[in-house]
């Protein structure tokens, strides 16, 4: 198989009412808005990226050190950094569209209303293929509870993107693994109004530089991802598959190989985000969707979908 | 549109030589394609693991500055950095040999610029920071350019290019903190006389922050320009994750978290709020408000 | 410094009402009784063996494969196979106390009363420097949910605990990361009886087998361990003593080096369990310590005691 | 009581020597101490990592049957793995090169039984499973018994030691599933006439589960012993983790689930419940019952 004709035909996957030419994505936050990486591999060539988690003001995130390198993983605290909602349409949404890439736009806000008038500012903009609600921050209302930590403030959040969205538009709502049972704030979202889950955010995580003897990050708490995180990952996608089989989901969740993101599908996840494994392989949403492409084929599947959650069926046979 | 295809490129490299020299080791590596389009100032990110599908519980990529380049080596084209080893990534990277494999992306970052004019230079690297300067003398010299190379470390294993200094600038001065080699002192200690002497233009520096923080310093107070390479820790090293930011004060006067990977490393002294690197200075753009973010 | 003067002068630690003569202890389940390793290095010359979790009962554990490797940590659901505290408390208890060791005593249940009657079992046998009480065991009554993921079901196997035992006797509650608010639990769990803490346990994960495309374990879920997870179990470590800075706290979880362990310690630790490491390092507990001693002293620091916490005192110092 | 130092030993392992054999490479490091602790049917557990303090992602051992040893090698005593390429773990054993180190636990398990009488042995080797069978064959016939050595695989590249068989056995049967060399099917298709013709009285057995449960069976239906070599997924080779486990009935006829990395790798063939590993019999000890557990 030439790499062109394994890039090009295999892998179309349906997500919620669109029609991507990959499963694979990039992450949010991990592949700003493209322009980057497409020096590194064609961004048209992958199902669509995700853009960096965008506010509706510029905000500069939080002070450095931000990062720490970690067994297998990284801790991150950018503090959602961006331009504000205005210049990403006017610059990385237009150079987007201009170069023809299908693009998921990340939205991120401090409470329920800033969520609803973002989402009101992208209902006309053009070349959206899907929104992705980022509630893993903050709710400056509720001292800063995670809105994805509480069933009701995350419906809210939703709720709010639903109305402000036309019906065609998909919503999938990005869920946090910080929680004692993801399935019940998973279907209050969706019952919310979320087309779609992406799971999953970073886990929270502390590093202690042993030579200050301070935490390592400036902002004291990080995101934890990469590799490190995958199995939880996997555990959160299989949860909420196999209680809602007909929710479509993004999985992510140190996603490396095609191998990796085989697991995923396999688990019920109808695309899959690659996030900080572009850190170690700028190329690396390119190099996964070529794996995937032949390990899809070497077992036997002739699409994405009739892979997507193949492990459950097999599980409920084994166990009868 | 069409693809931008000019700008760094990623690639399984062959280490083709290492040496020892003081603490660091000088490693070549091929380059083909990439070395050519390499300019002084650029850095490489270099994966831990002889190809990216390696299991690593190391993934974030290694910055090295990159110190000279070959165009026409063994395997077409070659790309020389200098190591210190610091953590088990660098360690990890000393310890690859001849004919091992390891994962490159370059040039990154922005350049430095080069003056217009045949203006005297004065060129500042502390520690590895010289890695970078010896193909920026070189160009400033076909310029027309003095090129006044300063080389300052803590103790002599530490300094790195002497004897190239003494070849491709004007005249080399080396500064110790132990004194074991040299002017026992800073390397601001010297600059001053050195750019009344030459009638110094600007100065281009590379070295810990707290050393081009006092450049900067200088370089203001003495009314000429400085461009410094600043080191901060990266992710990426390629534009996506804004992990690398520093305050730097725009054409507008405003401050904004600018990346250094993209951005930078090379930056105009004038411009970077040295004082407050590691903070969001209250008067930058989206700094957290009093009481919401 | 002479390797025996370095493990055994300066790292004694208080641990509740206890003095060790070092920090460093083994993790549950990944020591067996001590006796294995005990070839390795000489288990008396660190803190503590803490058992593997014992049972009322024998107990077969899971089908196998109960493990799968995953980067920079591992997946394992063994299912509490044990002999039984009958057996334990003759064989394994014996052995460890005819060998000089110290031993914290992990018990597990499937209800609150059989974690009462373990502790009524325990309460007269001499040697026992602490019991741990595994509280992240699925609770029979409650639809197997993890006693550790509702603060009132956790509250209560501490009450049986304390009941049935001396009040000289150190009741450690070991929680599990799985909960959006580990703070609440560690309170409900102090506030029942609990004399401090063990965090943390695994966290829950699934790997699926590429191969059979099923789940790697035989039990679909396991528990995730290892470096992998460290960064979340220093965050754990951070909140509660911050929250809680008198309850003595046993850190663990991914700790390879003495400077992993000094991470733990900066965050509010007064001992550290050494788990998955043991597998990669059947030495790891005592080499930890060496390392451990080297580190404080390197540190300037002339006890363990006052390293405890050190981290959160500069942190607070900086954000003023 | 004082501490119980007979037992196995960890060391940092120099490699002294690797030759390729068909799809295996066939390692030697050396061992002072434990190569004279080694009886056959022990294995080792090697750490990925040069030391046990670097980073790796892959943190469990891996282990490997003892194939020879040597008591007075290079470096005082000297053991050697024959490694088959599997998985990311044993394609990095085989990358390292003559002069690198490896930490190294050894000897582990419980090894074979050797007969009291001078009876007449089969020993069967399953693709690498051979490994450990010619020491056992050397103490075997030093003791009287016959050997007649069965090597079985796939196809030709997977089996290990023909020609060491030849010298070390009194008589070598070869089979593979292809045909490639020797006879075309299974091991257990030759066993018959062996031990009808040489009156064997035990078979030693090593590879993969499914050829031992054949074996098991046989032996069983012949009146004969087998000791069985099972190759259980390990996390800790140690005895510490309880994920080695299979379902063994003891002597008290109870079935327990029994850690193959202590109680084993060497089991009786007649005491392994061959159709039940992969789960926990209803009448094992400790057992869920239904509802509860
Ligand atoms: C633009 C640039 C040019 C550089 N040029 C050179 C050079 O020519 N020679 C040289 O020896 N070193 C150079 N450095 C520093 C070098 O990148 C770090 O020493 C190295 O990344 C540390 O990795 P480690 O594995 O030794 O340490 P670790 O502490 O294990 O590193 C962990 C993580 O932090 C990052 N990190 C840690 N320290 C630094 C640092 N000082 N700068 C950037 N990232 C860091 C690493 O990239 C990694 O992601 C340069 C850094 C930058 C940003
Ligand atoms: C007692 C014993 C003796 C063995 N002797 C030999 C030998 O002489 N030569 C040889 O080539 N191989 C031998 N093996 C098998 C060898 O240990 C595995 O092939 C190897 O561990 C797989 O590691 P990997 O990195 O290639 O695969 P991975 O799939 O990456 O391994 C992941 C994890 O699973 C474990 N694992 C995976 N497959 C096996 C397996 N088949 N057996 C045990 N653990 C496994 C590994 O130890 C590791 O912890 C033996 C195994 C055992 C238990
Ligand atoms: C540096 C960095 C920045 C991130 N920024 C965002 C963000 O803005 N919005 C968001 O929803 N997720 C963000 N994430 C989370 C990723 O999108 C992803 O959910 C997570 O990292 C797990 O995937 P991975 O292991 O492949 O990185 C970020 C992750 C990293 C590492
Ligand atoms: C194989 C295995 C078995 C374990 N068994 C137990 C157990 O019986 N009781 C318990 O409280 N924790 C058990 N744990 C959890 C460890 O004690 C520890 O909390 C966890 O693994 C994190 O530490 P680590 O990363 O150092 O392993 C087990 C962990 C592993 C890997
Ligand atoms: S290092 Fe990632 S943006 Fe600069
Ligand atoms: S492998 Fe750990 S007990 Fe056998």
């Amino acid at each position: 198989m030439s790499d062109a004709l394994i890039r090009r035909t295999q892998l179309t996957t349906r997500l919620a009412n669109r029609t991507l030419v990959s499963p694979i994505l990039t992450a949010s936050g991990c592949a700003a808005a493209g322009r980057e990486l497409d020096r590194f591999f064609d961004i048209t060539e992958i199902g669509a990226v995700v853009t960096k988690s965008i506010m509706l003001n510029p905000r500069s995130g939080r002070a450095t050190p931000r990062m720490a390198e970690t067994p297998a993983g990284m801790l991150n605290s950018i503090g959602l950094q961006g331009p504000g909602i205005e210049e990403f349409i006017a610059k990385d949404l237009r150079w987007l569209r201009e170069r023809g890439a299908q693009v998921i736009v990340s939205i991120a806000g401090g409470s329920t209303a800033e969520f609803g008038e973002i989402a009101a500012r992208l209902r006309h903009e053009e070349g959206i293929a899907a929104i992705e609600v980022n509630i893993s921050c903050p709710n400056v209302a509720n001292r800063g509870q995670v809105f994805a930590c509480d069933a009701g403030s995350a419906a809210g959040v939703i709720q709010a993107v639903r109305r402000n969205t036309s019906v065609q538009m998909p919503i999938f709502a990005k869920l946090s693994p910080d929680v004692t049972d993801i399935v019940s704030i998973a279907s209050s979202v969706v019952n919310a109004g979320a087309d779609g889950l992406s799971m999953i955010n970073t886990t929270l995580g502390v590093v202690i530089d042993t030579d200050t003897m301070r935490p390592a990050l400036a902002g004291l708490t990080g995101g934890l991802s990469g590799p490190a995180i995958r199995p939880m990952a996997v555990r959160c996608v299989w949860q909420v598959h196999a209680a809602m089989p007909e929710v479509p989901i993004i999985g992510m969740g140190g996603v490396a190989t095609g191998l990796d993101a085989l697991q995923f599908i396999l688990a019920g996840a109808s695309a899959v985000s690659v996030g900080t494994a572009v850190f170690h392989d700028p190329s690396a949403p390119a190099r996964i969707h070529d794996e995937l492409a032949v390990a899809l084929a070497a077992r036997g599947f002739d699409n994405v979908s009739d892979a997507v959650g193949h492990a459950h069926r097999l599980w409920q046979e084994s166990q009868q | 549109m069409t693809r931008d295809t000019n700008g760094p490129l990623q690639f399984q490299a062959e280490i083709l030589h290492t040496r020892r020299a003081g603490d660091y080791t000088v490693i070549t590596f091929s380059a083909p394609g990439a070395a050519d389009r390499v300019r002084p100032g650029h850095f490489v990110a270099v994966g831990i693991g002889s190809d990216p599908t390696d299991p690593t519980a190391m993934l974030l990529r290694r910055s090295f500055s990159i110190h000279n380049t070959e165009s026409v080596g063994p395997r077409g084209g070659s790309i020389d950095i200098v190591v210190a080893p610091h953590g088990p990534g660098t360690r990890w990277i000393v310890d690859q040999k001849r004919g091992d494999t390891i994962n490159v992306v370059a040039p990154l970052g922005t350049p430095f610029s080069l003056p217009k004019e045949p203006v005297s230079t004065v060129l500042v690297g502390g520690g590895y920071g010289s890695a970078p300067l010896f193909m920026l003398a070189d160009q400033l010299r076909e310029r027309g350019c003095r090129v006044d190379l300063v080389l300052g470390a803590a103790t002599q294993s530490k300094l790195f290019g002497e004897v190239d200094g003494r070849r491709r600038a004007h005249s080399l001065t080396v500064t110790t903190d132990d004194g074991s080699v040299g002017v026992k002192g800073r390397v601001t200690d010297v600059l001053g006389d050195l750019v009344e002497h030459n009638d110094s233009q600007v100065i281009y520096a590379c070295g810990p922050m707290p050393m081009l923080a006092a450049i900067a310093a200088f370089t203001d107070q003495h009314g000429i320009v400085s461009q410094c390479a600043v080191e901060e820790a990266m992710a990426c090293g390629v534009g996506v994750c804004m992990t690398c930011v520093l305050p730097v004060i725009g054409r507008d006067g405003q401050t904004r978290m600018v990346r250094s990977c993209t951005e930078g490393p090379i930056f105009f002294g004038d411009t970077v709020r040295w004082n407050d690197v590691g903070t969001i200075p209250a008067d930058a753009l989206g700094a957290p408000v009093p009481g919401g973010h």
